[in-house]
């Protein structure tokens, strides 16, 4: 890693990491990772590594936490000490139970919950490896956990990232851009289909100018995202789809 | 907070009835915001107070600033600290015991919203270089939630911080020492003042700082802070509904647009006391 | 605030602040002042501000905590982290224990709590600003409060701190005076119309006639101190009063 | 310490019957206090150390001697700290867990008895100005619950307080280390021997040092410290009873009165080992 | 003490402290020793110092962590802070909870736990002073606490140290010789009746063959101190046996 | 780790029918081990990684290495610190919260075979004497749980260990830090490879390297770690079951034999990314 290196395009317009503007890291997205969890995936988003399990629906302990009407999400974004350059304390922070609320209330929003009254849904998420953009890769692997645990859903949650840095609008901040002086990050999740917005979050100045171009091409990545969370669900279960 | 309270059941019915006739139980428009006052430097062990009420909803904001050891990575740089406590004091839906996820959630938009701004210039915090540097906390209490705790929360924090004075010291070359009750003549720099903008959506209605039962009624929440040359600094959506791209370009514009109206309230509460 | 100035006593045996020996310091009560909770009170005593909420009764949680004879008051005094010169770790402190707990008794033996039994009254007493004599200010609130809830007792909890400091018997000590080196400080509560003492803690040494001397000064107080309680919740409750 | 044991229902009720005849179960008369007796340094990895008995309650109380940076604001003063452990292991009703109310208030009461007397010189405690003190801790287990662990927990402290040795060190300008396994000749020196004198209230009785079913049987406590002086020092009064003044003014002549007697008790058992 | 003499054996092959090389420090055992507990012991083990209580079977708590099955045995391995030259931290640390869980299984292969389902039996010991060996110390003063609280046994749970130190297998390391840098520490508990080992730890090199040698070596030991346990249980309950 | 699942008693009866048939439900012999496979240093943050499966059970193994300061008692010796985290995410069995009794013994008994093998010469950990010193942390995950995560877990950490890169840093007479992103071409040494072999008993017959059914089946664990040059270096039996001392003999037998054919598995696993 090259330290203090202020720049943030070449002189083609190309990013730090040769990326363009618009263009997002590669995505590997895998179902089934764990044996005994009711649903799993593992999410790469360049450096970034994910894995989630889901358990449930099953009954929720303490029993007075049970919500009549419907299945609780319970969602726990964790970080491994080994993640990220320094070593992180294991006992979670406040960034990380932040981040876990407002994930499982996004995902909450795409499952069908209503089916599942007095039950808890436990989503749990690991950042093995981290390089800016975990939250989007944590819910991606947890979208995927969900549906590999046949919970059914509205819509897949399908997210991505986008913001600024060197004084141009991106797409999908690494941790270098991510440090700029005049860096943006907004991640968002959104129910494609309904072009719904389940999680948004923002640090740093934007224009409304800047706010509404960006958030197009938030819009289209979530939905080209979506379609590589199909595509992989699909050959998880192949023989489910054949058969229809 | 949208919260989920049974006794406000009834009440969030006659809510959403109203709303869907676009009309709100307090007469405001959908937009239109409540009424501030406050009571600034009444609480005498702090370095700067502010009892603030945003319509009945009413926090008491403390200022301590404090001689730290700045961090490795920004020798000259201070810091600020917010923590909120969501007392069950004002709310019985609130618990004793250390801060749950709401209180997180809801102290770091207020911190996100200040420090994202970036109004305050660090390196004025700077007492010694590597050695001491100011640190802000400024702690708050609900004394009473009728909903948007986000907005008056920040509205409390900012106009404390703004009217807290800096304890006077006695610095060596390896020491740094508060002079009990002696105070500079300098206040904490807030260039820009963010203002939060907090709105949640009931059906598919959308308005601007609901009340307890509003929130009671909704089913999703989106804050958004905005500082005085109209930049968007900071965004927090929350809870379990959603907002079409549509909705949330609007209700960036109306924040925006109220911008001013809100920091006229607000400054104009401030020289009030 | 001048400091190290070590005296108490001036020519004319004014005290410090320039109050008489056996005055205190400004007493002002506010009953309703919290929409939210059955009952609160707000109480300045000199610099001293101090919030009373009380909830209740309602159901013990976790119900194993239940005495199925009365009711329970848990008690909970807390002290803002700017409320004293130097900032508060904002986790409650052994100190808050014990005076919660000392607190709580003596508001119960106040309290009709046998009339619920199996519930919890649960008060609420955060102190914004200190100098001295805060775990008194703080019963006054919610004692104040308990009575705004409409829970019956037997007597309104009244109290003060009364000891000595620069050689002399005193009322109610400021800070500068519970810093002095032979400061004894002595709050009590009391039920003024049974003459029962509810509350009573002691640091520092007193011969048996101050102490017998001073208790009486604190006896006179406490009546003085009642009338002003029953003067603000009379305006409270004007109508009812009014209607009886 | 007023414990509410079911299984003690039978015991007060009967013990309330006596003392409404002013009798006693244990034949004792209202004002008389337990047989002490103690063993002294018994425990060797303890700088000092005290078994000690009131009646059937039993203490064990452990010293340890070690250095500390002072507080700045006392630079040159050393410090004591009081523990005490509610053991599930003596009493079936005290939990494991973190010290609850009811240990922490016994801890404290317990500290301010020795503390506030000011018979330690807390200057003696110095080791170097602003750099080195020593911090003296008692830590105590309730090895049997037989009632008034307050007074038995405040003498049982004095005792190994007074027992304890100093260990070695080594001091050179910027260290100071205990050199383990040796020590000074020299012990915490207490020039006024506080005891704490504890009283309860049955019914409309009061009694001195009571035993557990007499806790049981009673509604309200009072504990008062007093010094070879004859001056009061510390006075906490607990549970949920109440004491009319006159009460309290004869409490104190009392534990004046009793103050020779037992520490002549105390000291007598000092000397024995 | 004398610090820093490394030295294990002297010229006639006696220890440090003068013991021979398969000798252990002298035993003392008391059984009864805490008025309120169902079963109560005290052991002193050369330096060491251990007591015992034993509560139960009584209801468990939380009701969800009972077994339908049999009594559950909950062991709380505690130091003294002024138990170790060092203060130890009041609070539990990661040794003493990982103590507590061997010795508890220890224990449960002892007692007729299928005779109380849904129960449980708490054994609490206390380090009151240390000097290698305590966990054993302890474990003997647990044993015989549960037989003093009536807890019908399979056999009493005996135990010992053995190891090795400045190059010679040993019988009942002190501390001094736990700190040699040669030494190995294997404390064992037996049923000696039925030959089973119920707790085995060990730290530190060791060949198969010491290992098999100094195995018969403990095995002697815990029959030998079983004996003394039996005898203090007998003079215990001595009207019991001699009625028989 | 004897698991007790309701979910596993009908597949734990099971396994008692086989064993007493002389047989696993695997078809491996009792004192066969599964298959061993390895990623290593996929993690890019970790100065070292692992992800390790024996046959099911798969851990994720990642190293930090930092800066901290030495012991006073050992002023030129580093240390490891071994963390096992039973994440609720690979076994439903498992809690969220801090870690339980089940995590610490298992963390401890791994750090107790890599610690007490004395195969780390400490004193290399050291970066300046009284001053720096390398800290080498082991984190683990349990990523799925086929049962003997004892063994699976110490194979991981070894071969994490052996392969993570140490930090470059910068040193000046009283600093020390850490360059990031840049390493040393160094990695921890481990001398003599010691290695963990579990064994559970169930009815009366012993078998090694268990699976989850095999653990739910059984009764008794026994874990004893062995090094290169063939020396038991540690022991933990857990578990309510018992063994026989000549049981024991045997297993330490068998495990010593068993040493080189693991070894080389894992070496070769390691040898293939």
């Amino acid at each position: 890693m090259v330290k203090n290196e202020e720049w943030y395009f070449d002189q083609k317009g190309k990013r730090f990491d040769g990326r363009g503007q618009f263009e997002q890291r590669p995505i590997n997205l895998k179902v089934g990772v764990i044996d005994r969890a009711d649903g799993s995936a593992y999410v790469e988003w360049g450096q970034n590594k994910a894995v989630a399990a889901v358990y449930g629906p099953r009954e929720m302990l303490p029993k007075h936490m049970a919500n009549p009407n419907k299945a609780t999400i319970r969602y726990f974004y964790r970080m491994a000490p080994f993640s990220v350059p320094d070593r992180k304390n294991p006992k979670p922070g406040r960034r990380e139970i932040e981040i876990s609320k407002v994930s499982g209330e996004a995902l909450s929003r795409a499952a069908e919950l209503e089916q599942f009254p007095n039950t808890a849904i436990d989503v749990f998420v690991t950042i093995l490896d981290a390089n800016a953009g975990t939250r989007i890769t944590a819910l991606l692997a947890a979208s995927l956990a969900l549906a590999d645990a046949g919970i059914p859903m509205k819509d897949l949650v399908s997210g991505t990232s986008v913001g600024k840095a060197g004084g141009k609008l991106i797409s999908d901040l690494s941790k270098h851009e991510e440090d700029a002086p005049d860096a943006v990050d907004l991640p968002i999740a959104m129910l494609p289909n309904s072009d719904e917005v389940v999680l948004m979050q923002m640090d740093g100045p934007l224009t409304e100018k800047e706010f509404n171009e960006i958030l197009e091409v938030a819009r289209k990545s979530c939905k080209e995202i979506k379609d590589m969370q199909v595509k992989v669900l699909k050959e998880r279960f192949k023989d489910d789809f054949n058969g229809d | 907070m949208v919260i989920k309270m049974k006794e406000h059941f009834y009440e969030a019915e006659m809510v959403k009835q109203e709303i869907a006739e676009n009309k709100r139980l307090s007469k405001r428009g959908f937009l239109d915001t409540r009424d501030i006052s406050m009571e600034l430097n009444t609480l005498l062990n702090a370095d700067g107070s502010c009892i603030f009420t945003y319509g009945k909803t009413k926090i008491i904001a403390g200022v301590k600033i404090l001689i730290d050891k700045p961090y490795p990575d920004n020798p000259d740089e201070g810091s600020i600290s917010i923590g909120i406590e969501l007392s069950p004091m004002s709310d019985p839906s609130f618990g004793t015991g250390p801060p749950d996820e709401t209180s997180i959630e809801l102290s770091r938009v207020v911190d996100r919203a200040l420090r994202e701004s970036k109004g305050i210039d660090w390196k004025k915090l700077c007492i010694k270089e590597g050695k001491f540097v100011w640190m802000v906390y400024v702690d708050m209490y609900i004394m009473n939630n009728d909903g948007n705790l986000f907005d008056a929360c920040e509205y409390a924090a900012l106009a404390a911080m703004k009217n807290a004075r800096f304890p006077k010291i006695e610095l060596t070359e390896d020491t740094c020492t508060i002079v009990k009750g002696e105070y500079e003549n300098k206040v904490v720099e807030f260039t820009n003042d963010p203002l939060l903008f907090t709105f949640v959506k009931i059906d598919d209605k959308i308005i601007l700082d609901p009340e307890l039962v509003e929130e009671a009624a909704s089913n999703a929440r989106f804050s958004i802070a905005i500082t005085n040359d109209k930049k968007m600094v900071a965004i927090q959506k929350g809870a379990e509904g959603s907002f079409k791209i549509d909705e949330i370009k609007d209700i960036v514009s109306i924040a925006l647009k109220n911008y001013d109206v809100v920091h006229k309230k607000l400054m104009n509460a401030m020289k009030k006391k």
